[in-house]
């Protein structure tokens, strides 16, 4: 198992080969990259900002409640980044490795899910004329 | 004393990264939470509001002890 | 779009960059790698036979056929290996992205599934005590 | 003469990766299938025999022509 928050760029290859097996035919990634618009606000760039001892602790909870739901899960990878990012950058990649498709597909999305459900990493979008804290009001 | 980390957008509302309390004003989550939401309204308006203790989400009855890695988590967003 | 047939080991950093988008955060993407094991059996290596032009253009239609189902799709990617291939090589690895990421899982679930029914690719699972063209018969 | 491209577990089968038929033995997508199922009986164990022309799949009642490119395609397993 792979864990990581970091600051620096993700290498998207080495997570994707962390979670590779000889025992699973099926890998899949999912990749979340900083796009250029949300809500029809042009961004300039995101700041995420991360509690860190309990943001790597709830991955790992997270991947380990994948392993429990699908027990065939050979390999799991999760890295997030914190800090400043532009346009285009990684923020984050999960990728799993099965020995069938199917359930790499549901696993890796049920660790997206998860993640941003309980994992405590705070994203804030800058357009050109403010900042917004990214769902933080109803 | 309690410590409680503030993160996010509860660190600009409170207006820094963390708040000492007297013990008597957190002596639980729940107690907490409503100090904190009394001295600063605004946190009430967030689409929701956690207590973490070291490092896992604790519910209104959890009890808090000055040791304790205590954060306070708004809404998150990562991913 | 990037589509290939290609007896040359696979860059799958490659192929998730082009796949990324500006406008897309999302990023899926499916690796399916050579297994140690098959139904019980032990493989020692796969052969990969392909038709090139039918399975480029078969490749290519599925590509289409997924951007048909999700208008959203920003970027395709798909490229498939053939000739030899050892335990734990990739045999093919599909791309997609997507502004919001639930699309970007099922478009690439679609992709490879339909591949996987319509490219005219065959695959010989060769294990220490002979050989067998994987799925022929019923 | 319509030439057919053989792939896979058809190409072992029938022992060549191509065959050439006359015209009047397959004028029909089915009735090439019918052709190559009698000569070689043991394309009809398998768990499906499509035939491709120009690389897209054809029913049994397109026709064939002598430029057509033609291939039997058995069960894929790409992936």
């Amino acid at each position: 198992m792979l864990i990581d928050l970091t600051d620096q760029p993700i290498d998207v290859a080495a997570v994707l080969q962390a979670a590779e097996s000889d025992e699973a035919g099926a890998v899949n990634a999912f990749v979340g990259t900083v796009r250029n618009r949300s809500e029809g606000r042009r961004v300039v760039r995101l700041h995420y900002e991360a509690y860190p001892p309990m943001a790597v602790h709830q991955l790992r909870r997270v991947a380990e409640m994948a392993q429990e739901k699908w027990p065939v899960l050979r390999q799991v990878a999760v890295v997030h980044r914190h800090g400043t990012l532009e346009i285009g950058d990684v923020a984050v990649v999960v990728a799993v490795s099965t020995p069938h498709r199917a359930d790499s597909f549901a696993a890796c999305q049920f660790i997206i899910d998860t993640l941003k459900e309980v994992v405590p990493i705070w994203k804030k979008e800058e357009y050109e004329d403010g900042t917004v804290w990214v769902s933080a009001h109803p | 004393m309690i410590n409680v980390a503030l993160f996010g957008i509860a660190r600009e509302i409170v207006g820094q990264s963390s708040l000492a309390l007297p013990a008597g004003e957190g002596q639980s989550v729940g107690e907490l939470l409503a100090t904190l939401r009394t001295r600063y309204p605004e946190l009430g308006r967030l689409r929701s509001l956690a207590v973490a203790v070291n490092n896992e989400y604790a519910g209104a009855e959890v009890a808090l002890h000055e040791r304790d890695e205590i954060a306070l988590i708004p809404p998150v967003s990562g991913g």
